[in-house]
């Protein structure tokens, strides 16, 4: 049996990589704002004020994963799902959304999460393990962070057809990766969608990596035209320009809100840094592919542009630092002064209306747990 | 009260949830213009419309994962599943989205999801279209099962399962849906969710069995009798949660117990009674509780399945052994 | 909550039907014999008597179908699928399989097992109830029916991974429906296969009902455009016509022999009978539907071809009406002479080892039955 | 003889298994370059090429149904399903698929495919990754059902696993990755698939459990040495089938029997276990068996778990109720 590879390996760097080609794209590389033609005039209205707001939120939610990182490995938190480099693709199609609008993602959406609403402070309690939310899905519109992969595009396809019977013009919104398109319930998801007209927008985050596994393995072509397959309309964008996201998030939305049905968006970026704070991507990946990748940063082109706009000056870097910083701070006092939970809360919420067996177990425990109080 | 049959009084129970609550839906595959491949969706389409009734695409995970969508959007699905060994694809919708989202939001998104399975053999199908699956889920964590023997309980459950905010796995014995009965429809009774009932009192051994088996059990009490062994019968209905109190009840006063259910034994729904009921009557049993079950074997082609579905000579059997008479299963030794 | 049809009902007419148009035809309903340019060049050499074959071939199933029918309105028989009206998309392509290729089929492919091989009288027993399987899959290159949706199509997959890595040049071949495109597994089995670059093809016989469901319901496009979105080179083909059936499957079978890969088809044909002897069409379509595809019936153009080419002589009729009678009466007899299995097989071949649970209630279950023995 | 991690044993096991017999394939999800998220497969994509150890698409139905299609070829895969909370995507192939295949073909069709997963609790995982879903797979015929406790049985019972025409689950717990002593790649033993094997001989109650929580049991027992008690633990090891008669012998040496396992308690594994041993061991039991399970609910946030999970103390609370002593677990009334 011969052992020829299966799949290539190497994931591809931005200059070679195909899913790049042809991709949306407004802020360039070198910071360049350009008009797209087709897509350009969503954004019209963003101004140096409006993407100075982006910048901030950016520098933000990047500075909320350092430190969560460093709280992991301060052992204050069990693990935390990175997503630098991700930054664009999240803050450019969250500041998309409505309020009223609802978000299914993953558990890397954090840059997500902090745009919906959710205060950092929530976002630790899941990764502590103290809980498993951090948050009421209703009051920010997003729900809590999916693990089993690509379970919550469904959950965003029934949520936007609920949208439809309701007579809401809202939209319903899933965040997957790209290792996501593998699994059944994406592709039944789609198929739902175009089916019902649903108004979802299937946000893929193709970060270029499925833990180790490159998005080669998942797919033989593009994802963008896998959901075209599916007769939903589909776009590939610069993953890593906020501008251009946040772009055709709002067309997919205007699609969306006016009856025209689901649309899938292709967000083209790179996962950074390791899957998670337990892996090790040194194991899998070239070095070179991160180096190449590191000049797409997202936060750097868009700090080019407000520089060369002189918007972006000494005195606003130190107010968004700042902010960033008191953000990092509220999250590690919330982080380490967390108590943890009453054993007795193992039975709460198992079922929303009383259940004899989880009664009987309850009583048990209770009575148990009382027997050492006894024995002191 | 109306004579109906099972398959009716669930097609009723379903009129009556739909046009109780706007917020009900019932979802699944041909269940449109067709009725369901059982006919328990007569009609609704046309008197409730295609979006309150909806023909959904032929993918089983789809139907929950869009069901538990609605949900978080504060409706509540009832989904059908076409057949028993059709569910599985769903498996990982139900075990891990559908039982765990109230848990997981610490109570702030509600399931009230109805998941309607027709199950169990007896009919002669075909492959795949005879299984009994719900040790499966009556294992799981935060769903509710519920298994229906006669169309009075058909009528009040469904609606009871649909008006809880938790997940309900509901099945229908096949075999039972042209069985025939008086129906009261007045939904004064209180409901039934989570109870046995006692269709038959006896003193020599109890007889425990759900869905599909509870006639079968009853006709088995008749021949006993004939033979002097007075037999107590009890339909489960409820096999999460169960309920204890109803079977330790009469299991003390019998002194002896058989279990029948058409799945395979091994860690089927007879194990948790057996050993519940152990747990909770060891001093008054006179025997270890005996189950009289399918074999653990795939369900058979359907030449062979009076064989391998627990009817009404092998309860008889069962019950000799409960009585320390000559069995077929005779302690092991 | 507004009423609106949440998907069209009707499946649509050859004339209005979008799936046809474009589809590859080479012998038209009127049973003209055009030269396809792209693929006639594959069935060539398939002269008059070669296609006088195939007829043979499509009159002796649909006589199978029919006498099955018949055998279950008997009684004789629990139940039956018929393939009326795909008897085209059937043979055409089943004939282009070599020996060592290997089909997955659905419960529908009784036409496909005929060509494999499999006899008659082999079809029955399942259908009768009386054994999960007519026959040994090694034996014919064909799997036993696949009664879960789409479960096939990774077998398929699988299989034909597996004659890769053998160094083989045959090729596997998934037979599934339309519905059957909307499950997971239909869409992982492209995900895989494209991965791997499997030597498989996936024959989609859309024959426009998923029981009461029409196509329009399972997809909002087309079901080849759905294949190509996975990197999967795909082709529609008038499922009605035998020749064209046979040269883009020979296509897609000699792409996959010479290591290209999977590939999809979609034979757009029609149900014309009940989904099986179970079903009650009338509850669910129009029966102007089922008479204008009549006028499109897989064999018609084939007689009219024959009959102008002046070599389906009366006598030619005679001879295959006899061979389908005879087919037919084999069957009927193996059916009917059908003894019912015996009660111990319960036990047999649950496991391919000894198994200890399974032993145990074997002998109880001996016991059992000897008790009655015993009683006379 | 050498010292081996668990994870070394596994390791070790599959180098073996593809060495062996060149139809053995490893496929699964990160098991090549990166060698699997618990390193079992580390290196062997190196050293036996990337067909024979497989990276494959993120799916895990896809996984599993291409596997029967290559086991359908002649190969014997040996699939990495990456954590217990994974494994539902499966289930249709599993349940449907490949436990039924060789039923379904008359045997003419053998599916020898090993489904390794590293299951349970006890190490501080996020969502899905502390599940213990034997009951599942224990109660669906075609499956047999292995749980190894140590790196020897590991290393053994993987080999057996991969060997065995039949398919098999074979349950890794995640805890015992870690757990290091000697092991014996002789393979001179005799195979143990299908046995248990008492760790430690006793004679006031038997202690029996499986995986990971084997040296809880262990410990619990040097504790009630001290106090006087001496039980006997069972290492059940294979899951399905159940060594009855090693079981058997040993309850109707103690008459009291204490079943653990980390997997909710009802319909579980525990369920069955009890069930079965009063079945066999009625007239010797001096006290119901006793269930020390983890809760029936949705396995909590990592901070929970140790009060989810049966620890020392618990097991001993179990054993004071299979003595009749004080406990929380005292018989219902
Ligand atoms: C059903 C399921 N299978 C496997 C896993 C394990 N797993 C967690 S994340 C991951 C990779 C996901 O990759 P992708 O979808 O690209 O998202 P990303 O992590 O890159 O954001 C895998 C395999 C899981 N969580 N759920
Ligand atoms: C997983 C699964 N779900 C549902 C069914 C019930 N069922 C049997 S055939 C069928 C329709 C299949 O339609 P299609 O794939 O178009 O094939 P056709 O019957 O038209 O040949 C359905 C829903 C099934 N057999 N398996
Ligand atoms: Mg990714
Ligand atoms: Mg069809």
């Amino acid at each position: 049996m011969s052992n020829t590879v299966a799949a290539p390996r190497a994931s591809g760097t931005p200059d070679s990589d195909p899913a790049l080609r042809g991709a949306v794209r407004i802020l360039t590389p070198s910071g360049e704002r350009t008009d797209e033609p087709e897509y350009g005039c969503q954004v019209a209205d963003v101004d140096d004020e409006a993407l100075l707001a982006l910048h901030d939120d950016m520098v933000v939610v990047r500075r909320i994963d350092t430190e969560a990182t460093n709280l992991q490995r301060q052992g204050e938190l069990a693990l935390w799902p990175p997503l630098l480099g991700q930054e664009a693709a999240q803050i450019g199609s969250a500041r998309a959304l409505r309020s009223d609008d609802f978000a299914f993602t993953s558990y890397r959406e954090n840059g997500v999460a902090y745009c919906r609403g959710v205060t950092p402070a929530q976002l630790m309690p899941v990764w502590r393990g103290v809980t498993a939310s951090g948050w009421d899905p209703y009051s920010v519109g997003m729900a809590t962070p999916q693990v089993i992969i690509a379970a919550q595009t469904l959950h965003a396809t029934g949520y936007a057809l609920g949208l439809q019977y309701d007579g809401s013009d809202a939209a319903a919104i899933a965040y997957f990766g790209d290792g996501a398109t593998s699994e059944g319930d994406a592709s039944e998801a789609l198929v739902f969608a175009a089916t019902y007209k649903a108004p979802v927008v299937f946000f893929c985050q193709n970060n270029h990596w499925a833990i180790s596994e490159p998005v080669t393995l998942q797919s033989g072509s593009s994802l963008a035209g896998r959901a075209a397959g599916f007769g939903v309309p589909s776009v590939a964008v610069d993953g890593n320009d906020v501008l251009a996201v946040m772009a055709v998030t709002r067309a997919a939305l205007a699609r969306a809100r006016a009856g025209g049905g689901p649309s899938f968006i292709e967000a083209v970026t790179y996962r950074m840094g390791p899957h998670t704070t337990a892996d090790d991507p040194t194991r899998y990946r070239e070095p070179a592919e991160l180096e190449a990748w590191r000049r797409m940063d997202p936060i750097d082109r868009v700090e080019k542009h407000l520089v060369s706009r002189g918007v972006l000056t000494d005195e606003r870097r130190a107010e968004t630092q700042a902010h960033a910083d008191q953000v990092a701070k509220a999250m590690r006092d919330a982080c380490i002064g967390m108590p943890d939970p009453d054993p007795m809360s193992l039975f709460e919420h198992v079922y929303a209306e009383p259940h004899s067996d989880i009664d009987r177990q309850r009583t048990r425990f209770a009575a148990y747990l009382d027997s050492f109080e006894d024995a002191r | 009260m109306s004579a109906m049959t099972m398959g009716g009084a669930l097609n009723a129970g379903l009129r009556a949830a739909l046009t109780a609550d706007p917020k009900v839906l019932v979802m699944g595959e041909d269940i449109g213009a067709l009725g369901g491949v059982y006919r328990i969706t007569d009609g609704l389409q046309r008197e409730f419309g295609p979006r309150r009734v909806m023909d959904t695409p032929l993918a089983e995970s789809g139907i929950l994962g869009t069901a538990v969508g609605l949900a978080y959007r504060g409706y509540r699905p009832v989904c059908e599943i076409q057949f028993d060994g059709f569910i599985y694809p769903a498996f990982d919708q139900i075990v891990s989205q559908v039982a765990r989202m109230h848990s997981r939001t610490n109570g702030a998104v509600k399931m009230p999801i109805t998941i309607r399975v027709p199950v169990g053999g007896g009919i002669g199908s075909a492959e795949h279209h005879s299984d009994s699956p719900e040790a499966y889920f009556a294992h799981t964590p935060g769903l509710r099962v519920v298994s229906v023997s006669n169309p009075q309980d058909a009528y009040d459950l469904l609606q009871d399962a649909i008006a809880c905010d938790d997940p309900v796995l509901f099945f229908e014995p096949k075999r039972r849906y042209h069985m025939k009965a008086e129906v009261d429809t007045a939904r004064s009774r209180p409901a039934a969710m989570g109870t046995a009932r006692v269709l038959r009192e006896g003193t020599d051994a109890t007889l425990v069995t759900f869905g599909g088996l509870v006639q079968v059990a009853l006709a088995a009490a008749d021949a006993a009798a004939d033979e002097g062994v007075s037999l107590e019968v009890i339909d489960l209905r409820s096999l999460s949660p169960i309920d204890w109190v109803a079977l330790a009840t009469s299991v003390r006063r019998t002194g002896r117990v058989v279990i029948a259910h058409e799945a395979p034994e091994s860690v089927g729904l007879g194990a948790e009674l057996a050993a519940g009921i152990t747990e909770r009557c060891f001093y008054f049993l006179e025997h270890a509780p005996v189950r009289v079950t399918g074999f653990d074997i795939p369900f058979p082609p359907s030449k062979l399945e009076r064989h391998h579905l627990p009817d009404l000579d092998r309860m008889l059997d069962g019950v000799d052994a409960a009585l320390g008479r000559p069995s077929s299963l005779a302690e092991e030794d």
